[in-house]
């Protein structure tokens, strides 16, 4: 093994992640919708397999066999890139991710900078999605995407600032090492303030509800991905949800402690996995909950409540952290 | 609450109209409660210009009408209001009878009553469903509250079809009176229904009043005033939420609406959230109607003529009459013109959602898009009855 | 004002034709007067709820508009209601007395080619543009077909 | 206080005289009929396979694979039309629950596969219909809901009712009843499912249920 140049370990090490990783979001969609399903009383997913176990499977595979479309008015390049370039970033993101120490792709010392960075990137498939589609639904939605991830890429960026301060270090791994003794989340007051922020801020960073205006099902029909069908349809599905995946594996790192949990330390990857799952529960609790809201409404959030909020988070933890710390530091 | 929402005027924005977009609704769109097309001029993501196309349902209902006998057309009636089947049936029957003078017994009337309100109830239940729906999206808590809603519903179309043997459009309804009566132990089934849709509706309240979101978007969205209701004959909870006190049940009394004791809701705001109030306080004031009825049925029978025979049974003589009753969404009349056969001459429906929906293009511009769907959920439109 | 002095206010007008019991006044004027009629029932009568507006085609005797509104107030309701006369098409348009008035008399005129003079948008509403015959006219039967889809 | 920019209201316009739907109308012309579009690639690819000589043991596996995958996760675009529409929406609703089968109703018909015609299809309604039944993806099936749907129903003698679906678009389960109750739609999936289990990669669909009304 130790022979192996870096790059060909680099190489498999990120394509067993990517394999994981898309194996994890088929199926994470399947537990939304048994979540889902039981919030409303119902049954859910249940005839295909047991309880519904291969959902995701004849899923993809269905819409894998389904004919592509591309409108003729549509600028065909451009829709066909769109889907690739919105997933790309979304895969991306778990780059980064240690899942314990020393298992992850890259443990870059700027991870959480290239986490937020790239992340962001996803804006740029979606509006060339929402424009190239030819579709007024679909320009208005990139339109609002456009607003909505400028508006909230800082709240969300200042939320997650706050474990960053308290540790010092950008590099996860260092960041998941910190809380061995606390929890981000249960830092006092600021902690708290810090996952609350965090969690709204990652919300409309997914574009779920109740901030999802971008593809507001009963305005806007889908959004940006109303002509997409069959394989990019899938792949904006994958993408989406690898998103909330990834920002739900970084609010776990970031406030519940990563992989620090009970039990002998081969565990570590499994507590890693269910607090994530746990966050993206929460996510998907407060989605099923929540009516929308109107575009004017969310950047007044932002821009008014947030930003501030999360400002003042920020200051506020710098400076507890250089009283701390003492005097000379 | 009325007089905060009053639009400042700032200055004037001229708008050249160089950045308009037209935007198509409809259809087929998640929030055309049906087949309404709304073709939206967007200045932005303001609305400016919107011409409603209906008549995507037009099913020839007053043609039909001509050609199918007082005994048969009922049942079709039922398929004006589709959510609401009961109260169109009772406005056709309504108008056969009065023109023809044919009395109705009192158990009959009292049972006309009973499916009314349940009716309502179940209307409402639909219309909660799917206006959150329309604010929170099929994929959103909206889809939540929808599925709550329906859940409640089923219970009440239990009760209609241990009553009539439909769940949807019944045919309840004859000339002269009701086809079916009560079943053994039905009275204790709806008491218990009644009781737990109460409960039930206290949980939607707090769960939507208690909702930051909810009442940002519902509140000051969609003001009606009250001389613009008035003037295109909007009715129903619509107009109560504007502020006049018209309720058919009050204001001409029919089927013995006058042995009951209820309430009248008026909210004088006329926007979204005054409609949503007005609705809620009528799933409770329809509870109890049904409550008074189960506690005082008369004995007797139910219907003052004889079962079907023949469809020309039933002859109407020569004149005409509007007959009307208030729906869950308003006045639905039922106009008729009988030449003395057994079929109408002429019969036309007053829709309430008709009217309702004209006061769209008065009220939508100025108002974003996200507000549309709003709006149009809670004016609660019916296709069937719009277009007919 | 309650429904007798309606009626009292309306017999002022001897081309109008009163008839109709209690609380529902049944009130017919010649076409000239149509829009009158309906000032005079919303300003002075107070029947400012306007219920509906439609047409009964008398086959030889012509177009026959009809108009429900209410006093709210009172309560009392009047139905107003002209005679065309034999082969006329054309009514004065009320949808500058009521609001309400502009979608129904787009209806009628949909439905029995009625042409309303002054209205500010009268086209089709429930039939398409392209629709060729007023339906509910007692010349027009039921199952006309209507091409491509018959 | 919020505070409203005074708007204009501009005068309404005429579905006629809108010049971009006029064009996108134009261009949007109903697509030729040719059966179950796969890429050409992947057509010829499987053709290959299936003349290769014990090709079919290959193909024939997989064609089986793919329906499985098919009828287990059928999406029906959310659109309803008249009557039925709200018997349709009681079937997807909690208590009959259609997402047991796999079904998510979608409200753009480009992520659907499966139309529930659910209610009186009228003259004006029949072109936008076609256009929907166009706009989703093959392979694409079609449901005709309710006495409305199947003939006409109660209002076939109507001079605007299309008298059945079946003369606008094809059509694969026909579901009786005036409206069909929630356990009617839902038998009429499930044979819908047993249909598409048949379905074959040449594009030819099983024989539609009998019709029955």
């Amino acid at each position: 093994m130790s022979t192996l140049p870096p790059a060909v370990l680099g190489l498999a090490a990120g394509v067993v992640m990517l394999l994981f990783v898309i194996g994890l979001v088929t199926y994470v969609t399947l537990l939304e919708r048994k979540f889902a399903a039981r919030m409303q009383s119902r049954i859910g997913p249940y005839r295909v397999g047991w309880h519904g176990i291969l959902q995701p499977i004849a899923d993809a595979v269905k819409l894998m066999m389904k004919e592509d479309i591309v409108p003729r008015e549509a600028d065909k390049r451009v829709f066909n890139l769109a889907p690739v370039i919105f997933l790309v970033p979304c895969l991306l993101i778990f780059a980064t991710i240690p899942f314990a120490p020393g298992l992850g792709v890259a443990d870059l010392n700027i991870g959480i900078l290239f986490f937020l960075a790239v992340s962001s990137m996803e804006i740029v498939g979606l509006f060339m999605a929402g424009w190239s589609s030819n579709n007024k639904y679909a320009l208005i939605s990139a339109m609002r995407a456009v607003n909505q991830i400028i508006s909230y890429d800082l709240p969300f960026l200042l939320a997650a600032l706050i474990p960053v301060i308290l540790t010092g270090s950008l590099r996860l791994s260092d960041i998941a090492v910190a809380q061995d003794g606390l929890w981000f989340i249960a830092y006092p007051v600021l902690g708290q303030l810090g996952f609350l922020a965090f969690v709204v801020a990652s919300v409309a960073a997914e574009n779920r509800v109740p901030f999802d205006i971008l593809e507001a099902e009963s305005e806007l029909v889908a959004g940006f991905r109303v002509e997409y069908s069959g394989m990019k349809f899938a792949l904006i599905q994958l993408g989406e949800y690898a998103h909330v995946l990834g920002t739900s594996f970084l609010g776990a790192l970031l406030f519940l402690g990563a992989w620090a949990g009970p039990g002998p330390e081969w565990l570590g990857p499994v507590w890693f996995l269910l607090k994530a799952l746990g966050m993206f529960m929460l996510i998907t609790w407060i989605r099923w909950s929540f009516i929308r809201i109107r575009v004017d409404q969310i950047l007044q959030i932002s821009w008014k409540l947030l930003l501030p909020l999360t400002m003042l988070l920020v200051i506020a933890t710098s400076i507890v952290v250089v009283w701390r710390s003492g005097p000379g530091v | 609450m009325a007089s905060e929402h009053v639009p400042l005027v700032v200055k004037h924005i001229d708008y050249t109209g160089a950045e308009r977009l037209t935007m198509n609704m409809g259809p087929q769109h998640p929030s055309a409660h049906g087949v309404f097309r709304a073709i939206l001029t967007l200045e932005g993501e303001t609305v400016v210009g919107v011409d409603a196309v209906i008549g995507y349902l037009h099913r020839c209902h007053e043609k039909l009408a001509e050609t199918l006998a007082y005994v048969q057309y009922p049942s079709i009636a039922s398929k004006t209001d589709y959510v609401a089947a009961m109260s169109s049936e009772l406005a056709y029957v309504m108008a056969a009878e009065r023109l023809a003078k044919i009395d109705v017994p009192k158990r009959a009337q009292y049972l006309r009553v009973l499916v009314g309100e349940l009716q309502r109830v179940a209307s409402h239940c639909l219309w909660l469903g799917t206006w959150c729906m329309d604010m929170g999206g099929a994929l959103g808590g909206g889809a939540t509250i929808f599925l709550y809603c329906i859940r409640e519903r089923e219970l009440v179309l239990d009760l209609f079809e241990s009553l009539t043997g439909a769940r949807l459009l019944y045919g309840f309804h004859q000339v002269g009176g009701v086809r079916y009566d009560m079943p053994d132990n039905w009275a204790s089934e709806c008491r218990s229904t009644v009781d737990l849709i109460e409960k039930r509706v206290l949980e939607y309240e707090e769960m939507l009043e208690g909702n930051a979101f909810f009442m940002m978007r519902t509140k000051g969205v969609g003001v009606i005033s009250r001389e613009l209701a008035l003037d295109v004959g909007i009715s129903g909870p619509l107009l109560r939420a504007s502020g006049v006190d018209c309720d058919l049940r009050r204001l001409a009394p029919y089927s013995s609406y006058e042995d009951f004791e209820f309430r009248v809701p008026v909210e004088t705001a006329g926007d979204c959230f005054a409609r949503y109030k007005v609705r809620m306080v009528e799933f409770r004031e329809s509870i109890r109607i049904v409550r008074q009825i189960l506690d005082g049925l008369p004995e007797g029978p139910i219907s003052s003529r004889p079962g079907v025979k023949a469809v020309a049974q039933v002859r109407v003589p020569k004149g005409e009459m509007y007959a009307r009753v208030e729906g869950p969404r308003g006045e639905v009349g039922c106009y008729l013109v009988g030449d003395g056969g057994p079929r109408p001459y002429r019969m036309k429906w007053r829709g309430a959602s008709f009217s309702n929906l004209a006061v769209l293009p008065h009220i939508i511009p100025g108002h974003s898009v996200a507000d549309v769907v709003a709006i149009m959920g809670s004016v609660d439109p019916v296709f069937g009855e719009v277009d007919r | 004002m309650d429904a007798a002095q309606a009626r009292a206010r309306l017999a002022e007008n001897p081309d109008a034709v009163i008839s109709g019991e209690g609380a529902a006044i049944v009130v017919t004027v010649p076409a000239s007067q149509w829009t009158m009629l309906a000032e005079f029932a919303k300003d002075s009568l107070g029947c400012t709820f306007f219920s509906f507006l439609s047409a009964v085609d008398w086959k030889e005797e012509g177009l026959e508009v009809v108009v429900w509104a209410d006093n709210i107030d009172a309560p009392f309701s009047l139905l107003m209601k002209t005679r065309l006369g034999a082969g006329v098409t054309t009514c004065a348009s009320l949808s500058r007395i009521f609001r309400g008035a502009a979608w129904m008399e787009r209806e009628a005129f949909d439905m029995f080619g009625i042409v309303f003079e002054g209205h500010p948008d009268l086209r089709r509403i429930l039939l398409d543009d392209d629709w060729v015959g007023h339906p509910l006219l007692k010349s027009y039967a039921v199952d006309t077909p209507y091409p491509p889809y018959r | 206080m919020e505070i409203k920019r005074p708007v204009p209201v501009v005068p309404a316009p005429v579905w006629k005289d809108v010049k971009d739907l006029q064009e996108w109308q134009e261009h949007h012309k109903s697509r030729p009929e040719t059966g179950d579009k796969h890429s050409a690639l992947f057509e010829s690819l499987t053709d290959g396979i299936h003349r290769f000589p014990g090709g079919f043991v290959v193909t024939t596996p997989a064609d089986a694979f793919l329906n499985w995958a098919r009828k287990s996760s059928v999406w029906p675009v959310s659109f309803g039309l008249a009557c039925c529409a709200i018997e349709m929406m009681a079937t997807f609703a909690s208590r009959f629950d259609v997402e047991r089968l796999g079904m998510v109703p979608w409200a753009s018909p480009r992520h659907s596969d499966l139309m529930i015609v659910s209610g009186t299809v009228t003259i004006k309604m029949a072109p936008m219909l076609l256009r929907i039944y166009d706009q989703m993806p093959d392979p694409k099936w079609a449901v005709s809901m309710g006495s409305c749907a199947n003939s006409g129903g109660p209002f076939r003698h109507g001079y605007h009712v299309v008298k059945g679906v079946d003369r606008v678009i094809p059509v694969d389960v026909y579901v009786p009843g005036c409206p069909p109750p929630p356990e009617s739609l839902l038998n009429g999936l499930l044979l819908l499912q047993d249909q598409i289990s048949h379905f074959r990669r040449t594009g030819q669909r099983a024989a539609p249920s009998p019709k029955v009304d």
